[in-house]
């Protein structure tokens, strides 16, 4: 087997070293009835590179990749252009096959772009102090209302109904447990009054902007009725690049900042690896969770970088730990950090705002077939339209025409049959006219 | 002078004469490297038109003032990163016996698949339509790791190892509401990763440490002796976390389940018995498996990876979204809790869409390329080599828990190091000048001064023998209190020591504009 | 001790104690590497069926022996070259001022369309109706370079500058015998590339050499005396190899086109003029382009490139096979002499095929990302890069040609080393030690210990800046005679000194079986 | 502009340093006329990455890649599996963006490959000695006359009618210039009489084995034929990959080996980059053109390696060079020899076997077709058919269909009505069972 480097006359000499008859008296401790023989497994025997690559490959082909189509899908994942620099990269053996930097003297490279990334981070949403990634936008959020149940020792917290529906569902799993969790009910397209159901025992507000529905929210009246409550305003941002055109979340009052960090320097991968981005108040610091790099010096007076205050974490506090966190989004923050350090100021406001032109001219588009409703009054680059017509059938018609329109909402929210005409629909600096023209023909015909 | 046939030098070279230090600052290859925001001055990376937009859609919310991003040309940026990169230690490089975390071979084939575009570039909520090769993935992937584990069910979204602890844990919390109890008592062995006990905690349990027996292996009679009608579960490392293959288990089992609680199996050493031991024998109800290291997702420097947890009969119904199913017209994923099918009673959701795509296509190219017997031998070979080492080195190190065998992890403590004056931490860091990253220390915490060294099944014999006769050898001059590799080691690294108290006093966790610093001050 | 903000340090660290070598030989991330063939053990790194086969359809010429290749696994082979890497000097590591190689930003990109696989698994022969995309691309490129240059015509197929030389030289060739001449003589000025003389003669030619100037441009009149019946051409690099803009090249472009001669230009340094000065508008008759150094594929350790040769009206018809055309039906190749379009008279063949396609896509993309204002900035970048460093240096150092300006490089001297026991070779070696790959040495021959720095457009101002300021202080070092730096230099490279004339002297050109070894002695 | 990291600013400031007004003030000496405004050139303006990344693939994707469909060309250029580790490999930086390794201290990765490739290529044809590349298959013949010319001191070539037709006219355009060089006549499928054609002013006879229509070839009379008349044998190998199951040339007498190293390590490439190998006997050793790579001892006695024997060279030997080659074929070089490192021993054998497999194989199923007649009776993985028809239009009907049928004889000598039936067809590991079974249809279909 091509990847492994033992030989039968190496393993003979081991066993010889080590005085074992054979590789299962090294085993011995295991109850001889578990000890199986091969054939209990049920399983294809090894195959070459080229065969593997070619079943793979056959999968993969019978998918419709985002690239392949005019595309339209966002509602929490979005299609973005990532410069080839950075795939390039992050494949650096260096980066690629290291361990999270527990030997820092030997780990800079990994410690100095975990640095640079928490920097970046707290940048982009305003934000005192950033961590160095989470899984993704929906765990981020999750571990935001832990912090705040932890920070304010309550356990109730308020979600917005334009909260991905995901997200809700991925805080009120874990953060359920310590309290109850409310979900505003809210009209596509508008901002509900949840300032109306802030009280005492509330532990945070959780209201993401631009929202699912891709409504652009006013966070900062939230924040105040918050604060004057004793609760925190936990933002969150599924779609990062919004970052670059919109006032940041902590420039708004917000307290903790969950966001989704996919948009930048990562593929879509059909729903994962993604990188959970997270920034605080730096009074919260201590309750963090996950990894958190800092500045130092070495033995020799050099600049140096560790990962610091663990005592935090699991491995050092372990059921004390402010979250049980361990691997976490190492490689996807590197692709994060290094297509921005890319974009720079310059590069991300102007791509936040060919997005939102981009979008604009799509509603235009859309609003004038006749039938369809754009519901979303203030958008970044994803908004949402009422069609004449359940919206799923139309996305599964436009499909089969290899025009893959958007997320209709009954996806995320089956059981609501209030929603079942809304279509959610992104567009990015890598929708051309073309693509506009062949959706709108397209519809046109599906809705006809 | 005279050389060894490897271009190795006999002696030391003749050094820079120490007095001089180097204009640049930079030595060699060796280049120093500021932050990203010192080297930005105003260029751009990228080149996108300067679109203007209305306010009109904007909600009033147009971002006010500037970010603060440095804004470098692209080869600006690579250099930046390739710099980086070289102040890195990585598999590829070296052997990386860090135990625990099984650093093995990272097959490049593995990349290239995932980067195909109807993986990499599919998005979660494409119509199914489109998508049904990735289901296609997840289905035969979900196929081996039932098949490997011997468990009738699998859940797929759990984004890392303890992530997957948390959705077996959950997916215990709601059996047991099922059965309209409410147990909150979790026995965690003392050996256990930090990762078990803040699980529990995070899933709202309380934990009970059960104590280790001098032997390594976890005292099943003190175990048994906690359970009660409160215990929810136990969470048993198997291989534990001292390399050694917990052999009560089946006994533990049966009393975990006759008290009415469940028993957790923390996957991450399922590399030492995949293909050898169905955990579904041992009466494992819930076990996470950490795709990143059994197989063989890169590390990436502290991710990504995935924990799929594969679920007993017992635990199976509880599942959380999104659920994979077939019906007439392909795979469909069920993503809605109100849309269960029949007899299931998902817990939750424990993420956004369906889990580690990335690391699952990378997982189940391993496993194709390895099939079943490649499986089998790989863990043979993990155990083999880790063993080969132990034999190798007790003589000079000590072995806690005698002459082995151990599986797929060797662990020493610091007992040869006593009265040295030499540390289990310096001798890690004279390691790092040897071209060797450190094994894990200080953990497993039921032995002082831990040293565990896992070397996986990647090492070729030459590589394990060159290891171990450096290991011999500074064990041996640390015994005859030759010090001075120690003290004060690295002395070859890019950093020496690094002042981890001064980090965490003051903590300086990121850059900050030279107004935004002077302004705290 | 103190430190700056880029975490440079202030002093040199404690160095290792230099009484002691490492165990393992290695220094922290630095690895020694044996050969491969002292790695392999028998173990493979593919994994292919043991297929037999009967000898009926082998002529009788089976292998006898074994071949005596190592075997090593694929994780084995990966860490050999990622370690032999980490042993080289790059572009995407630090400022490769090697002067007339063009040491540029290469893009990902490139090479990111390189690979796709309808150009890099395309093969040369496919029927063209499959391969019309492919043509289409060749053509694009043929109008870039026609239009960068202002000449009618490019040959392809030549697969690097030296080779473009040749494919020039034989159009000239015959050219002149299609006028029932022979003309024998060609006239290279001393200040030429190697290639141009070793070409002349590879094309059966012979070499007359022209002297340069005291100020570094060739001497015309010296050239136009040297005019006869029996001269085929002139090979006149421009800019030339000191860097400098051969102002009179109109002037003897037109006594060369009297004498009936053709005006070969080698145009290596066209990254200094591209998209400002066409060289059709200054006589030349044909000219390669190295694809490698003005459009950016990344140098590889040596190649490959491509020399793509521009050509006048002249010699248009000359080019040699494989011809590009376009018919009713697309795109099409003539790829034999018998097929040549009529008013065509190809000289022959430079090499199986159509050239090198790899570099073909990355040039294309180059120029598209660029566009010509790009390629016009890129110039004047460059240009400016290098006036910007003679400038900043020509207090210490010493310039030979004066106060500039200068085009793409800043040639210097040695005379400012006289006296101090710094050599050339001594002043380059120090630069290693301090991070930089040195400029090109003892070339041009014109001048006594040249060193030519040519940074190239794709550094940034604080990089020019910072080797600006370690060349200022190295020079004045060496002229204050403080030579430590310099003796003995590189002191912190993975090699110091090697020995050359040993090499040469008893060559060991390839590593030897201990049998072969033993036989021959 | 992307990739240029000058800001106008910096411009201004490096100009105040120079003294210069503006730049154009530092192209004083181009004569005025010459110095071209922007619009003189009528080509596009510069463009994202986006943006030209969509301009090729539309490109690409016009073509029909080798792996898109059942595939059967050879004639010089070999489809094979390369493993994913290649290019991984050969995209480090470090190897990528070095130049050539005149520097040997910070230079030592490319030295040591380059020193294991000459060992590796050495090895492979059976030679003493073999040089660091040289551009491709074609020229590495030429250089290799060109190189017995000189050992010689004769002019003539005999080039056997079994040489790639593209090698051979490589060859007549270069060393032509130095003495009659005869081509002899050969029927496809069977040797031609070449020793009768040797005389006292031949420098060299050229054969490839196995020859442009598959046939291997027994060099060994010939050498001795060739050596009894003070003539050199150089030997051309089109297909390296034959080499692990034929004879070596080394081991039948050859003087010197030319050889195409594509078929390991490097893609189709439309024709190039290949890669040049280069190999002859050690006495010749100061006659050899291209780089070399040697074995020495550094300061402090470390092995390292050097360029050496450089005094053959362009840049040191000017018009006395043995060749005018600089710019080799560097990273194919070390594709391959990763590659080979990865095949070693057992996998190149068994790779060369299956070769010979799927040729057998398919030649079997071919010549089982009515009219088909193979007309190769040794080949290793590459043969040539008669079709009852011309070859030519055949293959063009077949790639309609989207088979791609193999190399129509006539398209390498179209002057030659007597070979318009002949077509030439290569199998490789990289051919499915799948494959054979949709050409023996098409093929059926076509000739019907
Ligand atoms: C024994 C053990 N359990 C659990 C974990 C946690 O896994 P993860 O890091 O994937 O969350 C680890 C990882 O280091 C481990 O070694
Ligand atoms: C001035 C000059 N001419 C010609 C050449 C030869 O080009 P190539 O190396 O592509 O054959 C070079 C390359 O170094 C050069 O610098």
């Amino acid at each position: 087997m091509r990847y492994l480097p033992l030989t039968p006359d190496d393993r003979r000499a081991m066993l010889a070293r080590i005085g074992a008859q054979d590789v299962d008296a090294l085993f011995r401790d295991v109850p001889k009835p578990a000890l199986a023989p091969l054939s209990v497994f049920n399983l294809p025997d090894t195959q070459g590179e080229m065969e593997v690559e070619r079943a793979l490959s056959k999968l993969a082909a019978s998918n419709v990749a985002a690239g392949a189509a005019p595309f339209f899908c966002g509602a929490g994942a979005y299609k973005h252009h990532v410069p080839s620099a950075v795939d390039h990269l992050i494949q650096r053996s260096e980066f690629l096959t290291s361990y999270t930097p527990y030997q820092p003297e030997i780990a800079q490279g990994t410690l100095q772009y975990l640095f640079e990334f928490q920097s970046q981070v707290a940048l982009l949403t305003g934000m005192e102090v950033a961590n160095a990634s989470l899984y993704d936008g929906s765990t981020a959020t999750a571990e935001a209302v832990l912090m705040a149940q932890r920070i304010t020792k309550r356990g109730k917290a308020i979600l917005s109904g334009g909260l991905h529906p995901h997200y809700a569902e991925t805080v009120e799993t874990v953060a359920g447990l310590f309290g109850p969790m409310t979900r505003s009910a809210v009209t596509p397209g508008s901002a509900e009054d949840i300032i109306a159901l802030i009280d005492e025992d509330t532990a945070c507000v959780v209201v993401q902007s631009p929202d699912v529905f891709g409504l652009i929210r006013n966070l900062r009246p939230i924040a105040d009725a918050a604060h004057a409550k004793g609760a925190l305003l936990i933002a969150v941002v599924t779609e990062v690049v919004s970052l670059g055109l919109l006032e940041p979340p902590g420039a708004q009052g917000a307290d903790i900042v969950a966001a989704e960090g996919q948009s930048i320097g990562n593929g879509l991968n059909f729903g994962g690896p993604y990188v959970g981005l997270f920034a605080a108040r730096e009074k919260f610091l201590r309750q963090m969770p996950g990894r958190l790099c800092g500045e130092t010096v070495d033995a020799e007076g050099r600049r140096g970088y560790v990962l610091t205050l663990s005592t935090r974490e699991q491995h050092i506090r372990r059921e004390k730990a402010t979250s049980n966190i361990c691997t976490n989004s190492g490689l996807c923050t590197l692709a994060f950090t290094i297509h921005l350090s890319l974009l720079g100021e310059e590069g991300l406001t102007r791509l936040a705002r060919i997005n939102h032109a981009k979008a604009s001219a799509l509603a235009d588009r859309l609003a004038a077939l006749p039938g369809v409703e754009v519901v979303t009054p203030a958008f970044f680059n994803e908004f949402t339209v009422r069609l004449p017509k359940p919206a799923a059938p139309v996305v599964e018609a436009l499909a089969a025409k290899s025009v893959i329109a958007g997320v209709p909402v009954s996806r995320l929210l089956p059981h609501d049959k209030t929603v079942e005409k809304l279509l959610i629909l992104a567009a990015t600096e890598t929708n051309t006219d073309d693509d506009f023209a062949a959706l709108s023909s397209a519809l046109n015909g599906a809705l006809a | 002078m005279s050389m060894n046939n490897q271009g190795r030098p006999t002696s030391s070279g003749e050094a820079f004469p120490a007095s001089i230090a180097t204009i640049s600052g930079d030595r060699g290859l060796d280049h120093e490297e500021p932050l990203i925001f010192e080297l930005g001055h105003g260029a751009a990376g990228v080149d996108l038109p300067d679109v203007d937009v209305a306010d009109a859609r904007l909600g009033g919310q147009r971002r006010k003032g500037a970010i603060g991003l440095p804004g470098l040309s692209e080869p600006e940026v690579i250099r930046h990163y390739v710099r980086l990169s070289r102040m890195n230690y990585a598999i590829d490089a070296g052997l990386y016996p860090l135990g625990s975390c099984t650093m093995k071979h990272n097959p490049r084939l593995n990349e290239k698949m995932a980067r195909l575009p109807g993986f990499g570039d599919l998005h979660p909520l494409a119509p199914q339509s489109t998508t049904q090769g990735a289901l296609e993935l997840i289905s035969q992937l979900m196929t081996w790791l039932t098949g490997l584990t011997g468990m009738p069910a699998v859940a797929m979204s759990p984004k890392a190892g303890a992530h997957g602890e948390l959705c077996g844990l959950l997916a215990i919390r709601a059996a047991i509401a099922a059965r309209g109890k409410n147990r909150k008592r979790i026995l965690v062995p003392e050996s256990a990763h930090g990762t078990n006990p803040a699980t529990a905690a995070f899933a709202g349990f309380t934990v009970d440490e059960v104590p280790a027996k001098p032997n390594g292996h976890v005292d099943a009679g003190a175990l048994k002796a906690k359970l009660g009608p409160d215990v929810a579960a136990i969470m048993l490392t198997n291989p534990n976390t001292c390399g050694l293959f917990e052999g009560e288990v089946k006994e533990i089992a049966d009393a975990v389940h006759a008290a009415g609680a469940y028993f957790y199996c923390d996957g991450a050493n399922f590399n030492a018995i995949a293909g050898k031991v169905r955990p579904g024998d041992l009466g494992v109800d819930a076990m996470h498996i950490n795709l990143h290291k059994t197989f063989s997702t890169p590390h990436g420097g502290g991710g990504p990876g995935a924990g799929p947890v594969v679920l007993s009969e017992r635990l199976a119904a509880y599942a959380p979204i999104p659920l994979l199913v077939a019906d007439g017209k392909g795979l469909r994923l069920i993503e809605d809790m109100t849309a269960a099918p029949d007899g299931t009673k998902p817990f939750g959701r424990m993420c956004a869409f369906h889990g580690q795509m990335g690391m699952f296509v990378r997982a189940l190219t391993y496993m194709l390329s390895h099939g079943r017997d490649g499986v089998r031998q790989a863990s043979e070979d993990a155990v083999l080599s880790a063993n080969y080492i132990l034999a190798s080195l007790k003589d000079v190190m000590s072995a806690p828990f005698g002459d082995g065998p151990c599986m797929h992890e060797a662990l020493f403590d610091d007992a040869f190091l006593e009265g040295t004056g030499v540390t289990t931490l310096d001798f890690a860091k004279a390691m790092i000048d040897e071209g060797y990253h450190p094994m894990t220390m200080y953990f497993p915490l039921v032995v002082h001064g831990a040293m565990l060294i896992e070397p996986t099944e990647s090492e070729s014999k030459a590589s394990l023998d060159r290891f171990i006769h450096v290991l011999h050898t500074l064990a041996s001059e640390a015994r005859a209190k030759k010090t001075e590799r120690f003290a004060g080691a690295p002395h070859l690294a890019p950093r020496r020591r690094l002042d981890e108290t001064a980090a965490a006093r003051k903590p300086v966790l990121r850059w900050k504009p030279e107004a935004l610093k002077q302004a705290a001050e």
